[in-house]
């Protein structure tokens, strides 16, 4: 560097003066978009994890009638109420390896409840890949070999037992394959209506919008409680409940969708006035495309989390709708019917076991949340 | 002027459309088969109570539900004479109820304005609550205020309401001494407003407020947080940054209004949704409220009660609606209805 | 007779003048209760009796609960005269209604023959009031009562035939009120009132006509009207239908008890109105004093817990008074022909209840409280038989299964159900009104067992009005619902619940109809053994003689357990009574039924007292 | 005297690469205007964001430091707390943004933007602050302070948000102003009467200034230093006078080279021939209704009147003139982006010899077909570009809308197109934000260039680059037009550019064309006095001739106030009148 001698300073690096346009790396800026997101999102530690979770999830429900030590319907006469067993290693200082205590239940007169005696004088180690009650493997192929079983004259009820003596943990095994599954479809059926309306509707104004707005209004001014009444009459008495559910399900889905379809609404006829929408339009793009690369990418953010938000209310849409005659009943399992059966004071206070469906749903809400948040994140343009 | 115009234009849209969804809804109470009094006539022999049969076949006599169905429809909006005369829905005859054995409107008077008071303080639970966390959450996003209200948010949303009152309720007893249930002590019931009596109906509404909150309180505050994620890093912001505004304000002013959008456009339907969804938690937490009369009147067909209360959700979600098409171009001033490139 | 004293609650008013004194308020013959011969003991009047009910037209519960009848059940469900001071019978088709002297409505007007005469003249046979004529029970054999009124404290009521159902009729727990309070109603009524006074109450009520302003005041049994004088035991003290009721001690009360204190001992009744849900939880919190609806048995534990923390209430367990807690009634007109057949066979209904483990419910359900067994008379009926009770009801799989096999289901699909004779699996499709957890249970255990005799049990929850008439319609297979709400019959009790002359008697809807609408609607019985019994009905309803009537009760009983129309799975389920640890007289073991009963009713509440009723009040 | 801005080895980067801003140290005396000038991207804007520390999320400022205030009582701002620095920032220190369209919230009015500054730190009541914008508002030059004090961002055309910005940051008057390029969108006139204005308050309050600027006749009339940056390095820093006398360092003396100049012509240009033509306007007017707010009535802003334009193939059509004067309206117009006011019409003609479109009244394919053929750089790049779309994509998007290419073929183009304006194909995989505003320009540019367009709409295409890098653009323009016949409508404030690149320059003042020549004849004869105000106002790269700012931004003053034959009031203003041929001005006979 060089101070000049009339107060100047001047860079004495060497200077070139062409302007470098070093090689590209190809591969940064081949790789397809989703490349490009996947790579941000690894980055969001959480997300990741979530996203990482709600995979095992869903991967272990095929499956969950393996892990499951009992079949969701088996009653265990003798064991109705069981609190929560533990699995224990170690018996007076000497490795047993996983065994429980077996228990023994009495009836208690006076406070009316079932009462649980431990007997820890006998370990009895927990059997490995043996017969249980037979359920089907991946849905289809008929297995009785369980990852866990009780020692013949012991109980495993990890999260304790219910009115009936059916094991609260193997049901929330059987209870996710419906609550994870079936409510989903109802959620994909409201945003793809919610969002193509919207769309059309805030992108087109004038008519188009007009005609919609006035079929969001009134369907949103029909309560849905006459449309359950009717329905929970109407539905053929020998469907299933899982096939009552899954119309269900399918039909809060088309009346879920004016809700969203209004949010679209309103943000589009805004972010329509853009300078880029114009831009692209002016450079021909259609309608279809400028939805769907310009518009709605401004929105994602909202519909993730719209989307992450729909979900408890769909896996406990249920419990609403059982009051009604409507929704899953046994013996189809589902954490809502769980939780219905837990809708009293003494699952409360005095079984609060009963009431452990609740967990599983919010951790997986929000594992959704945060695979959410992840996704929004590595969409987010700002943040590198 | 062009505001003035949409107004009333909007205004006559709302009128036509709330013809159709009279119509929608008198069908819809309609279409159960059974009518309120054959129930009820079974009912009572069921329980032998043959005394009640002949009032049920008197009232059925007296109210002539046996002209067609259109007919009914005319003379219950009111659009033509019925047995009286003009006295229909917008004659503000809004019917007799069956079950209650009174007129519909002396009913549902009360319920009315708890109905609008419980759902509005849980609407502004909602907003006191959840604008707030959800910019905080945003500006501190993934952070631990970010994330425990997260958690929090989910816990409500992701606990059945039912499920949730009954454990406020029980340890609410327990350890704050707060009332179970109800929404005023009963001895204030038809009392004229006293302090007495707005303390009672204040701390009777802290469980239901909370429940019927929460859900919508975890709803808002994850969408704002999105909302307001894509704003902060917007130009603007940093604009408003460098005026020197304090943080609280600058999010208030600026990202909030714009990430504010979808809320208005949901504006509308923020009380109707409150009030139909709280039926059933107003039915078992035994609020006093429209739901449970709603509740009643579609299971045993009470059809004048039914259609006022559906009519009445149905007038709060149209004017909900046009209101947010309003405060929409309010809010934002690049909106216009018009179609595209005109 | 005991020296009356005057009671406190109303010494202001009679102070005042504003009431006469107790001696001219009470019957100059009033009902002396005999308290310690029930065992019970004396208590002081006072205090506030805290009571929940879920919907507000339960303040109609009031009328239940008081249980001021003509004639009434006591504890012992004989019939005793109660408002009447005695009925004379003739052969079982002329009575003679004796009225107690100077017994007074409430409002303090006379209660006289004339207040009868006025519901029959006035009312009954008003074609305006009552459109469909006078009540079936006036009316033996199609022909009409005869009543005469020959002085202000009798009243004569004949029939040419026998009516051995009349005076049951009168003890119901909801009672046909066969006189009203002449002096209130004729205010209301064209053929005596003011026209113009009229029409200005008509207009004020807005109603459309003086007859249903006249119904609309006329509620003796709804209990909304304040102003409509009584007889019960407490009157409507608070207007409207707000959410807390409350109601005091009618001043004109006709018991006393033997010491000379008029009855009830409890002042005021306050009803409050509670989301259903809540009402455990609030009687957990100590806010109820005497506590049964609304509370299932499953509280039970929250409720002894709520007693061992310090809520000042005990529970007790008294016995459901119905025939049966669960039953299923598989429905003989079901509109699906194959299955109807399969219905109609007796070895089927017979195989569906062996294939049931009561034990295992009732154990899972009701700690082994119930009594288990099919769906019968209880063990207090006069009417009890044992090999009733287990006719068919014993859970044996093997010869449940033996008897479908003969009925040549023997096909199977592979999951090992049976099918029926047009090859559709046997899925046995039982509704339920979703409004009972313990039905669920109780299915879900069926199911279990039923999948062993291969039928698979599909439960479907339903509201119980949808229910109800998807039933009437023909389209459900089976529904579950409480047995016969009268488990307590005796040889007077009217059998007519037992034929087919109810379609809400959920297996023969279709019967039910054709009887009650005289033939417009549904089918006759077109089976043998329904028929015996409308035969037997139509005996009973012509027998003079108590042997008589009970021959034909139990030929009626003998069939129903051999036919299984009704599938009985428990019985007297204990029925949680939370009871303010300082409410005195209320019995330990009790039943509680509807009819005969009338809940509180027959246990007379009225005589409840609290211990210390002053520090009740201030409480 | 002490530096009132003392910055010491500044050093900011992204990410894991190479700093962008590297150890810069400048000061800035106080009363004192300090030039920054260099090359686009050089990080000129990150290192004044950095002084007020707002940059991005993902810059990191490596080492350095900023000390700001009058002699001791100096602190520097890195350290300082969030809540102090909240005190200075819009009080003491304030920034004209360099993109004024973004920069201003579109939800909120302009008067209640800039008014929120006088009420935050001077505590002013709303009437108080009201009056104060106003007035500042009549000084950045809007002629009508109200409509702007109502107006939101969007109603406003380019140069009138970017005096809303300037005067956002000046009606606190700090004590530091940071102007980022604040007269890029600005007329000459126009920025001369901002520019005057920042002197006058210079000299009232004594407040700094650092001036952003590409324009070296603005430096050298406003600057007393002068620092030039090149890739983030100072290359070279003093007395205004000197370097601009005698560049030392290779890059200064390059970049001075590179300055256009306005030609001293000789002699008018012949009339130009109008036959063959791509694009013609006529009698095109455009009136905009505003949303007057509450009740009132709604206002009509006519944007421009009774335009006519023609541009005949492979020819460069420049508009000219004031700021507002309804210049993007006719560009849009132009392309069908905007209806013109009934009974004006826009014809295009896609080759010789062919059918003309109407370019308001097409059928599907016909529109199809026009919008692959006519192209429009938009004046402000960054809201023309998708936020969430990665410039590939956006470069791509044109492509993959007419089908044209692989993708692969599509991704070459791209960065080709991206090689073409100077910038690197790395750069593909950013996001638009990621840019510097000379940059997006450029992109914007390129992205119109990917379609091999025959029309070119370009609003202002290179007001944010240094006249180096604009060096470079023109060349390629005029290279394509030469190579490919390439016809643009050119839309620029300077009127150098214009004189290099035109064939024909149409001069703009409150919606109407008020001269029209070829740039020889404009400038050998400009007729209208308002051209005349337009030439004389065009600052020159040299200290030793400054323009009389105050007299220069006086301007032609208003319609009313001309000498006779070119006065009008109100609508109602002349004909055009060819006084020679193909030298038409709006005059009375
Ligand atoms: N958010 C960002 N992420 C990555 N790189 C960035 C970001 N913002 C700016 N840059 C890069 O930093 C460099 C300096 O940018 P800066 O905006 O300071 O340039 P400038 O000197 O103001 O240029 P111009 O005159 O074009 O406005 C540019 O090369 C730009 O590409
Ligand atoms: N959407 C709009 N609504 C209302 N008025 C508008 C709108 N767009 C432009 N105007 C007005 O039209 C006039 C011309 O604007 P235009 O953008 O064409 O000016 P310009 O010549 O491009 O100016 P600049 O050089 O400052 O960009 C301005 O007064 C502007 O306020
Ligand atoms: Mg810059
Ligand atoms: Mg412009």
């Amino acid at each position: 560097m060089t101070w000049l001698p009339d107060g100047r300073y001047v860079d004495d690096a060497p200077y070139i003066d062409t302007t470098d346009l070093s090689a590209p790396e190809r591969q940064e800026f081949d790789a397809p978009s989703w490349v490009l997101i996947w790579r941000r999102f690894k980055r969001h530690r959480l997300g990741l994890i979530a996203g990482l979770f709600l995979l095992i999830c869903y991967l272990i429900l095929p499956i969950a009638g393996f892990i499951a030590p009992y079949t969701p319907n088996e009653r265990s006469a003798e064991y109705l109420y069981s609190p929560p067993q533990e699995i224990n290693l170690w018996h007076e200082g000497r490795f047993v390896g996983p065994f429980v205590y077996p228990t023994t239940a009495t009836a208690d007169l006076v406070n009316y409840r079932w009462t649980y005696e431990t007997d820890t004088t006998r370990p009895m180690p927990l059997e490995f890949f043996c017969e249980g009650g037979t359920y089907n493997l991946f849905g289809f192929i008929p297995s009785d070999t369980h990852l866990v079983c009780a020692p013949p004259g012991a109980t495993i009820f990890l999260w304790g037992s219910d009115r009936l003596g059916r094991d609260v943990f193997s049901r929330i095994l059987y209870g996710a394959q419906l609550s994870l599954t079936v409510g989903l479809i109802g959620i994909t059926v409201s945003f793809v209506l919610g969002i193509f309306f919207g769309s059309i509707a805030g992108y087109f104004g004038g008519k188009t919008d007009w005609a919609i707005n006035r079929v969001i209004e009134i369907l949103r001014s029909l309560p849905e409680l006459p449309l359950w009444l009717a329905l929970s009459a109407a539905v053929p008495s020998n469907w299933g409940p899982v096939s009552v559910f899954f119309i269900i399900s399918i039909i809060l889905g088309i009346l879920d969708w004016p809700g969203l379809a209004r949010a679209v609404r309103s943000k589009f006829l805004s972010l329509r006035e853009e300078e880029y929408v114009r831009a692209a339009e002016m450079m021909g793009a259609r309608p279809a495309r400028v939805i769907r690369r310009h518009l709605l990418p401004n929105f994602m953010s909202h519909l993730i989390a719209s989307a992450t938000l729909s979900i408890p209310a769909m896996i406990l849409g249920e419990t609403a709708l059982s009051f009604l005659g409507l929704g899953l009943r046994a013996p189809a399992v589902s954490w809502g019917v769980m939780l219905n059966d837990a809708q009293n004071l003494a699952s409360i206070e005095i079984y609060p076991w009963t009431a452990i469906p609740m967990l599983p749903i919010i951790i997986v809400v929000l594992a959704f949340n945060f695979l959410g948040d992840g996704l929004r994140a590595s969409l987010d343009p700002y943040k590198s | 002027m062009m505001f003035l115009r949409y107004a009333v234009y909007r205004f006559v849209t709302m009128l036509l459309t709330l013809v159709v969804v009279s119509v929608m809804v008198f069908v819809i109470i309609n279409l159960p088969p059974g009518d309120y009094l054959s129930n009820q006539i079974a009912e009572l022999r069921a329980t032998g109570q043959a005394e009640g049969v002949a009032k049920a076949e008197f009232l059925r006599t007296e109210y002539a539900l046996d002209r067609p169905l259109w007919e009914q429809y005319l003379i219950w909006a009111g659009f033509a004479p019925g047995p009286q005369g003009f006295s229909g829905l917008i004659q503000g005859n809004f019917g007799w109820s069956f079950e209650f054995d009174r007129p519909v409107g002396e009913i549902v008077g009360d319920a009315l304005w708890l109905t609008v008071l419980v759902n509005l303080a849980a609407v502004l639970f909602v907003y006191v609550v959840a604008l707030p966390l959800g910019v905080v959450a945003a500006a501190r996003s993934e952070t631990w205020v970010d994330y425990s209200a997260a958690f929090v948010g989910y816990l409500g949303l992701a606990t059945p309401n039912f499920l949730l009152a009954l454990i406020l309720f029980y340890y609410g007893h327990k350890y704050f001494d707060l009332p179970i249930g109800g929404l005023m002590d009963p001895i204030y019931e038809g009392e004229p407003m006293s302090w007495p009596k707005v303390k009672s109906i204040l701390i009777h509404m802290i469980v239901p407020t909370f429940v019927i909150g929460t859900s919508g309180a975890a709803a808002m505050m994850q969408r704002l947080r999105a909302n307001m994620l894509d704003e902060l890093s917007k130009p603007y912001v940093e604009t408003a940054r460098a005026k020197g505004l304090a943080p609280a304000k600058l999010l208030a002013k600026y990202p909030l209004r714009m990430a504010f959008n979808p809320f208005v456009a949901d504006i509308g339907n923020l009380l109707p949704a409150m009030v139909s969804g709280s039926v059933l938690v107003s039915v078992v937490l035994g609020l006093q409220t429209i739901g449970p009369f709603l509740l009643a009147a579609l299971k045993s067909q009470d059809q004048f009660l039914a259609g006022f209360v559906l009519m009445f959700v149905a007038l709060l979600t149209l004017i909900g609606t046009m209101i947010s098409d309003m405060l929409l171009v309010l809010l934002d001033p690049r909106i216009r209805y018009g179609a595209r490139g005109q | 007779a005991p020296a009356i004293s005057e009671t406190s609650f109303w010494a202001m008013e009679v102070l005042n003048g504003d009431l006469p004194s107790i001696e001219r308020r009470i019957p100059m013959d009033p009902l002396i209760v005999d308290l310690p011969a029930k065992g019970r003991s004396y208590g002081t009047q006072g205090g506030t009796l805290r009571t929940m009910v879920s919907r507000s037209k339960d303040v109609r519960q009031m009328v239940v609960y008081g249980y001021a009848r003509l004639v009434g059940y006591d504890h012992n469900y004989d019939l005793v005269p109660d408002i009447l001071r005695a009925v004379d019978e003739v052969e079982g088709r002329k009575f003679t209604l004796h009225l107690r002297r100077g017994h007074r409505w409430s409002d303090g007007a006379p209660f006289t023959s004339a207040d009868f005469e006025y519901w029959w003249r006035h009312v009954a046979l008003n074609e305006e009031l009552s459109p469909t004529g006078p009540p079936e029970f006036m009316r033996v054999d199609g022909t009409l009562a005869d009543i005469r009124f020959p002085d202000p404290y009798r009243v004569v009521i004949e029939w040419p035939a026998p009516n051995p159902q009349f005076l049951q009729v009168l003890a119901q727990a909801s009672p046909p009120f066969i006189y009203r309070p002449s002096h209130y109603l004729k205010q209301y009524h064209v053929e005596f009132a003011d026209p113009d006074e009229l029409a200005a109450h008509i207009r004020a009520a807005r109603v459309r006509g003086w007859a249903a302003l006249h119904n609309k005041v006329d509620n003796m049994y709804k209990f909304d009207n304040p102003a409509l004088p009584t007889l019960q035991p407490w009157i409507k003290a608070t207007p409207g239908d707000g959410s807390r009721q409350l109601f005091v001690r009618n001043p004109y009360y006709h018991r006393i008890d033997g010491r000379g204190v008029q009855l009830p001992y409890i002042d005021v009744v306050e009803m409050t109105v509670v989301g259903a849900g809540l009402i455990a939880a609030k009687a957990n919190a100590g806010e109820a004093d005497l506590q049964a609806r609304g509370i299932d048995f499953r509280d039970i534990s929250i409720l002894k817990k709520g007693e061992t923390d310090g809520g000042n209430y005990h529970t007790l367990l008294w016995a459901n008074g119905a025939a049966s807690q669960i039953a299923i009634y598989p429905n003989l007109n079901f509109a699906d022909p194959v299955w109807r057949d399969v219905i109609r066979d007796v070895r089927f209904r017979r195989a569906l209840s062996l294939g049931i483990d009561r034990r295992m419910i009732n154990r899972a359900l009701y700690f082994g409280l119930a009594t288990e067994g099919g769906m019968t008379a209880l063990p207090q009926s006069p009417l009890y038989d044992l090999t009733q009770l287990y006719s068919w009801a014993i859970y044996y799989p093997a010869k449940a299964n033996a008897l479908l096999d003969e009925m040549g289901l023997t096909a199977r699909t592979p999951a090992g159900i049976r099918k029926l004779p047009d090859g559709r699996p046997m899925e046995f499709v039982v509704e339920t009104a979703g409004e009972r957890q313990e039905v669920e249970n109780a299915l879900a255990i069926i199911t279990d067992t039923w999948r062993d005799i291969g039928i698979k049990l599909v439960m479907r929850p339903l509201d119980r009005d949808i229910l109800r008439n998807r039933v009437y319609a023909g389209v459900t297979m089976a529904a579950t619902w409480y047995g016969w709400d009268n488990g307590l019959p005796g040889p007077q009790t009217p059998p007519d619940y037992l034929a087919p002359t109810q379609q809400e008697f959920f297996a023969w809807p279709m019967w039910g109809q054709y009887y009650q609408t005289g033939g417009a609607a549904g089918q006759p019985p077109n089976m043998p053994e329904p028929q015996r019994l409308m035969e037997l009905l139509n005996a009973w309803n012509h027998s003079a003689t108590d042997a008589e009537r009970r021959a034909i009760w139990h030929e009626m009983l003998e069939i129903h357990a051999d036919q299984q129309y009704g599938i009985g799975i428990l019985a007297e389920a204990p029925q949680p009574v939370v009871v303010n640890n300082a409410l005195r007289n209320v019995p330990e073991q009790a039943k509680w039924a509807w009819d005969p009963g009338a809940h509180f009713g027959v246990h007379r509440i009225d005589e409840f007292y609290f211990q210390d009723p002053l520090q009740q009040v201030t409480q | 005297m002490t530096p009132l801005l003392d910055i010491q080895d500044l050093s900011i980067g992204f990410g894991t690469q190479g700093p962008v801003v590297d150890g810069v140290s400048f000061q800035v005396m106080p009363g004192q205007t300090c030039a920054l000038v260099g090359e686009s991207g050089s990080g000129k804007t990150l290192t004044c964001r950095s002084v007020l520390r707002i940059l991005p999320d993902t810059a990191q400022v490596r080492s350095g430091s900023i000390r700001f205030g009058p002699g001791d009582t100096g602190q520097d701002l890195l350290m300082l707390s969030a809540r102090s620095m909240r005190a200075v920032r819009g009080d003491r220190i304030s920034m004209i943004f360099q993109e004024p369209m973004r920069s201003l919230s579109p939800l909120h009015r302009l008067g209640d933007q800039v008014a929120e500054v006088l009420r935050l730190h001077r505590r002013m009541r709303p009437p108080a602050a009201r009056q104060a914008v106003l007035e500042t508002f009549e000084r950045v030059g809007f002629a009508d302070p109200m409509r702007a004090f109502r107006a939101y961002p969007f109603e406003m055309s380019g140069g009138m948000r970017q005096r809303a910005m300037i005067a956002m940051a000046m009606v606190a008057k700090p004590d530091l102003l940071i102007a980022d390029e604040p007269t890029t969108a600005l007329d000459v006139t126009t920025q001369a009467q901002v520019l005057g204005l920042i002197k006058d308050l210079q000299q009232e309050t004594g407040m700094a200034v650092i001036l952003v600027t590409h324009d070296l006749g603005v430096v050298a009339n406003m600057a007393e230093t002068v620092v030039v940056m090149n890739k983030g390095r100072v290359m070279e820093q003093g007395p205004a006078a000197a370097v601009l006398g005698a560049p030392a360092h290779g890059y200064t003396a390059k970049l001075f080279a590179a300055a256009p100049m306005i030609p001293q012509v000789a002699a008018p240009a012949r009339a130009p021939t109008h036959s063959d033509l791509i694009l013609d306007l006529r009698g095109v007017s455009k009136t905009y209704s505003v949303r007057a707010g509450g009740w009132k009535k709604p206002l009509q802003v006519t944007a421009c009147r009774d335009v006519d334009l023609a541009l005949p193939r492979g020819k460069t059509l420049a508009v000219v003139g004031e700021s507002g004067s309804g210049k993007t309206t006719c560009a849009r117009i132009a392309l069908g982006a905007e209806m013109p006011d009934p009974g004006g019409t826009v014809h295009f003609c896609p080759g010789q010899g062919m059918e003309q479109i109407h370019v308001h009244d097409m059928t599907r394919a016909q529109r199809t077909a026009f919008q692959r053929q006519a192209q429009m750089v938009f004046q402000d790049p960054y809201s023309s570009l998708s936020p969430r779309m990665r410039v590939q994509e956006a470069l791509t998007e044109p492509m993959e809308i007419h089908g044209i290419g692989t993708r692969a073929q599509r991704r070459d183009k791209a960065a080709e197109v991206l090689r073409w304006v100077g910038l690197s194909p790395d750069m593909l995989g950013r996001f638009p934000h990621a840019f510097s505003g000379g940059q997006r320009q450029r992109l914007s540019i390129a992205r119109a260039l990917t379609l091999d367009p025959v029309l070119l709409v370009c609003d202002e295409p290179t007001s944010a680059l240094d006249v180096s890098v604009q060096d470079q653009i023109l060349t390629l323009l005029e290279d394509i037009r030469d190579r490919a016949g390439l016809s643009y409508l050119f839309i620029s404030h300077d009127l150098a550019v214009v004189a290099r690149i035109a064939d024909e320059v149409a001069v703009m003042r409150q919606g109407v064309v008020v001269e029209q020549a070829p740039p020889d004849t404009l400038f050998y004869n400009p007729r209208h006095p308002y051209t005349k105000a337009l030439i004389a106002a065009q600052p020159e790269p040299d200290v030793t001739r400054p323009i009389d700012l105050g007299l220069v931004a006086r301007g032609a003053g208003t319609p009313d106030t001309w000498p006779e034959p070119y006065r009008f009031e109100g609508s109602v203003a002349p004909d055009l009148m060819e006084l020679d041929p193909g030298h038409l001005v709006r005059c009375h006979a």
